[in-house]
């Protein structure tokens, strides 16, 4: 366990703590955008190696000996992509938040109890 | 991104802000490949195609280019001034400030030197560019010797001033 | 207060979870299983320098390919959301503080190069950092750039969506064809893999940053436009 | 010296991120916010993921932080207008 | 030797930043928030340029561009709002 | 070891004391205008400085250097410019030392309403 994971971890603590405990919509997001970073703070440690390198074989990566330098391409490959879907779904969130603030002019979660179920 | 009608001046302009483009990509990567070089003015060609409309081509003369080197030496000499200027102020106990806002008056009329004086005053010793309305700045300094705006003027933008009416003027 | 250890309660839970999941994970020695074969013959295969590339665009292109659809999705839901009803009250138009006038000839002077900078990095995807979800950022960043200087800016739409439509479809097109003439869907082969280094390289890989490109960038300035808002 | 860098900026990284939930005002939590994807991005780097940082950095300068500035004025409009 | 002021020079930028941050939460305005993240992202910059340095790889300077270009307009954004015009 | 390394690290160096300076500058001055002085300034020649150092200690970066330190130049002005504005619009006070604030004569400043949104 890494000093990173443990980071990933705690911010993943604090955004769902954030989800839980704010009433606030906009904040709720937010929240959830920083568990996202902790999640993705942590699948990049996991593909790390100790010492090694970028994964780009340019003048400074030997292509040949370049298994033993290079850290996991793979994670950071699935890293890459979630993070512009991640702002393209909180935006989609936030989106909803607009509308739902047009109906009842409330910012607060408990004032949308009638739309449980 | 309206279509304006083709002229020479205006292919002129688009040709060499992709010229521009293209030197920064050359200098950014060190390519020297005739192949990158020439899909990469292609691009730059396209990019220009759309931002180019509302430029116009400046008029480059030796006597500009001389102050423009002239003008960047003071701004640096400037830039080195002021640091030691704030160091001074931030490093004491008690800081020797005596801020407030002043106006002064520029002569300059074209939007890029306009935007070129306010970003040196703001780089110079104790002032920065609050607002900017027709032909008056107003400056927040950080140590006001003179309140007239005259005096202000005289103290923070001629010096940039002189310059900068030659080169866009 | 209930609420409250109700909430605490649930995050020891989460956190032991954690614990117990990394908690006895140590650092990788060296690269294993799919990631050494992806290292060991990336580059020679496909004539990328650049193996997330290579990973993203080709081996696991099906995965960005899904991955795209859900940002087209994204995009469309915002539009859909915040479209306004016919019988729906007008926005009240306030006028709005225009911009100062350093800014405005800041944004029109940096605004060439921000977009040249997206597509130099999706152009050089498979030679450096970077690539068509990078630079279609960027390039949002510009139409962003435009619209903190205009409040009034409007974007064309229907340029807009003629980009998005035709790179969305020329994508899968490229896919097709990697079916047909190489290997398999989204293989880069049919194209010649070209000198190793230059943008002409690594067959169909810089097409398809392009377009992916293009695709990201339209659709993250629609979600940015409808988000401001039509109405002025 | 790495282990000091990523020390010292993943507390930042948590100090910031408790702002973002606790602060009471929106835009300081906003910007809070920003700071987070900054740091995380350095942190990208030096686990050697040049990619990953560059799209922190393009989506995190910006484009995140204008999305919730536009939801935020959207959400606060109406409510001057209707008291 | 050379390296070594260079690891200094990071350290001391280091400090910088904490003293930044430290005003990023305190702040009592917004303006000061801006100030103090305007204040970060120029010193992230160098410090991106000098871990491009210590893993000796060029390409690492790319992220460093990107928030040399976009940087501002985060800040922008804020000012634009507080003053309503975004 | 090579001179121009050496003296590559002391310009960084020198650049980094600038960047330092201008964050105990934010910490310290009084108010957002004088807290933007020194922010803006010194990490402008501090960043400025630090990556010519770079440049000189690795001079096949010199390119990508001078290219980082143009965007640095022409950015960094223009956010502190526009942040002044918009501080002065919404009426963040001067510090009590000020002595002369012509601005707020010809507009009066709106009531701070960023300060209120509290949620």
């Amino acid at each position: 366990m890494t000093l990173v994971m443990v980071l990933g971890a705690a911010l993943m603590l604090v955004g769902f703590w954030g989800l839980i405990t704010r009433q606030n919509m906009i904040k709720m997001v937010l929240s959830l955008a920083i568990a996202e970073t902790g999640l993705q703070l942590i699948m990049i440690a996991v593909g790390y190696i100790n010492g090694g390198t970028a994964p780009i074989l340019d003048s400074a990566v030997d292509k040949l000996s370049a298994v033993q330098q290079v850290v996991d391409p793979v994670p950071q490959a699935l890293v890459l992509t979630a993070i512009v879907i991640g702002v393209a779904v909180n935006a989609l969130m936030l989106a909803f938040i607009i509308r739902l603030y047009q109906k009842k002019h409330s910012l607060n979660i408990s004032d949308y109890k009638d739309m449980k179920w | 991104m309206k279509q304006s009608t083709f002229s020479l001046a205006r292919l002129l302009v688009l040709v060499s802000l992709a010229v521009v483009l293209a030197l920064f990509y050359a200098i950014w990567t060190h390519s020297t490949d005739p192949g990158n070089l020439s899909i990469i003015f292609l691009t730059a060609l396209l990019v220009a195609a759309v931002f180019s409309d509302a430029r116009k081509m400046p008029a480059f003369t030796l006597r500009k280019i001389l102050y423009s080197l002239a003008y960047i030496l003071f701004l640096i000499k400037e830039i080195i001034k002021s640091n030691f200027d704030v160091a001074r102020r931030v490093i004491q106990p008690v800081m020797p400030i005596n801020p407030g806002i002043v106006p002064v008056k520029t002569k300059l009329k074209s939007p890029i030197g306009r935007m070129i004086l306010a970003n040196s005053i703001t780089l110079t010793p104790g002032t920065l560019t609050v607002d900017v309305r027709d032909d008056h700045f107003y400056i927040h300094w950080i140590d006001v010797t003179d309140r007239d705006e005259q005096g202000a003027t005289q103290a923070i933008v001629s010096g940039f001033e002189k310059y900068l009416e030659v080169i866009f003027g | 207060m209930v609420r409250k250890s109700i909430a605490l309660a649930l995050m020891t839970g989460l956190a032991f979870i954690l614990a117990s999941i990394l908690g006895d994970w140590s650092p990788m020695e060296r690269l294993s299983g799919v990631a050494y074969d992806y290292v060991a013959h990336g580059a020679s295969d496909l004539g990328a320098m650049n193996l997330v590339t290579a990973i993203v665009v080709t081996y696991r292109g099906l995965d960005t390919l899904g991955e795209v659809t859900v940002l087209f999705l994204a995009a469309s839901g915002v539009a859909v959301l915040l479209r306004r009803a016919d019988g729906e009250q007008q926005e009240k138009t306030q006028s709005k503080r225009a911009a100062s006038e350093i800014v405005t000839t800041g944004a029109s002077l940096l605004s060439p190069f921000i977009v040249m900078f997206g597509a130099y990095i999706f152009l050089n995807g498979h030679l450096s950092p970077g690539g068509g979800f990078q630079g279609g950022a960027v390039i949002a960043s510009a139409v962003l750039l435009l619209f903190l200087a205009h409040p009034d800016y409007k974007l064309r739409h229907d340029v807009l969506n003629i980009i998005e439509s035709f790179s969305g479809f020329t994508y899968v097109l490229v896919g097709l064809l990697g079916l047909f003439l190489a290997g398999g869907f989204l293989d880069n082969r049919f194209l010649p893999l070209g000198a190793y280094g230059t943008i002409l390289s690594a067959g169909s890989i810089p097409l398809i940053y392009t377009l992916i490109g293009l695709k990201v960038g339209t659709e993250l300035a629609g979600i940015l436009e409808n988000m401001k808002g039509r109405a002025l | 010296m790495e282990n000091i860098l990523t020390a010292l900026l993943s507390l930042i990284i948590l100090i910031a991120a408790l702002a973002a939930i606790y602060l009471r005002n929106m835009i300081s939590a906003i910007l809070a916010a920003g700071l987070v994807s900054l740091f995380a991005s350095i942190l990208y780097l030096l686990m050697a993921a040049p990619d990953v940082a560059m799209t922190e950095a393009a989506i995190g300068a910006g484009l995140s932080t204008v999305i919730f500035l536009l939801a935020f004025r959207k959400t606060r409009d109406e409510e001057v207008e209707n008291g | 030797m050379a390296d070594l002021i260079i690891y200094i020079a990071a350290g001391v930028a280091l400090l910088g930043v904490v003293l930044a941050s430290a005003r990023m939460v305190k702040g009592p305005s917004v303006a000061d928030r801006t100030v103090a993240l305007d204040t970060l992202t120029v010193i992230t910059i160098s410090l991106m340029a000098m871990i491009a340095l210590f893993a000796e790889r060029v390409i690492y300077l790319d992220v460093a561009l990107v928030y040399g270009i976009l940087s501002f307009l985060g800040v922008i954004a804020v000012a634009r709002y507080l003053e309503g015009g975004l | 070891m090579e001179w121009y390394r050496l003296a590559g690290s002391i310009l960084s160096l020198l650049g980094a004391m600038f960047l330092f300076l201008g964050a105990l500058g934010v910490w310290r001055m009084p108010d957002v205008y004088n807290r933007m002085q020194t922010g803006t300034k010194s990490t402008t020649l501090g960043s400025i400085l630090t990556l010519f150092g770079l440049g000189v200690y690795h001079p096949q970066w010199m390119g990508q250097m001078l290219i980082l330190m143009l965007f640095i130049a022409v950015t960094n002005p223009i956010s502190s410019h526009a942040l002044a504005r918009a501080a002065h619009h919404i009426g963040v006070p001067l510090t009590k030392k000020s002595v002369v604030d012509e601005l707020v004569e010809e507009e009066p400043p709106q009531e701070s309403m960023a300060e209120m949104e509290e949620v």
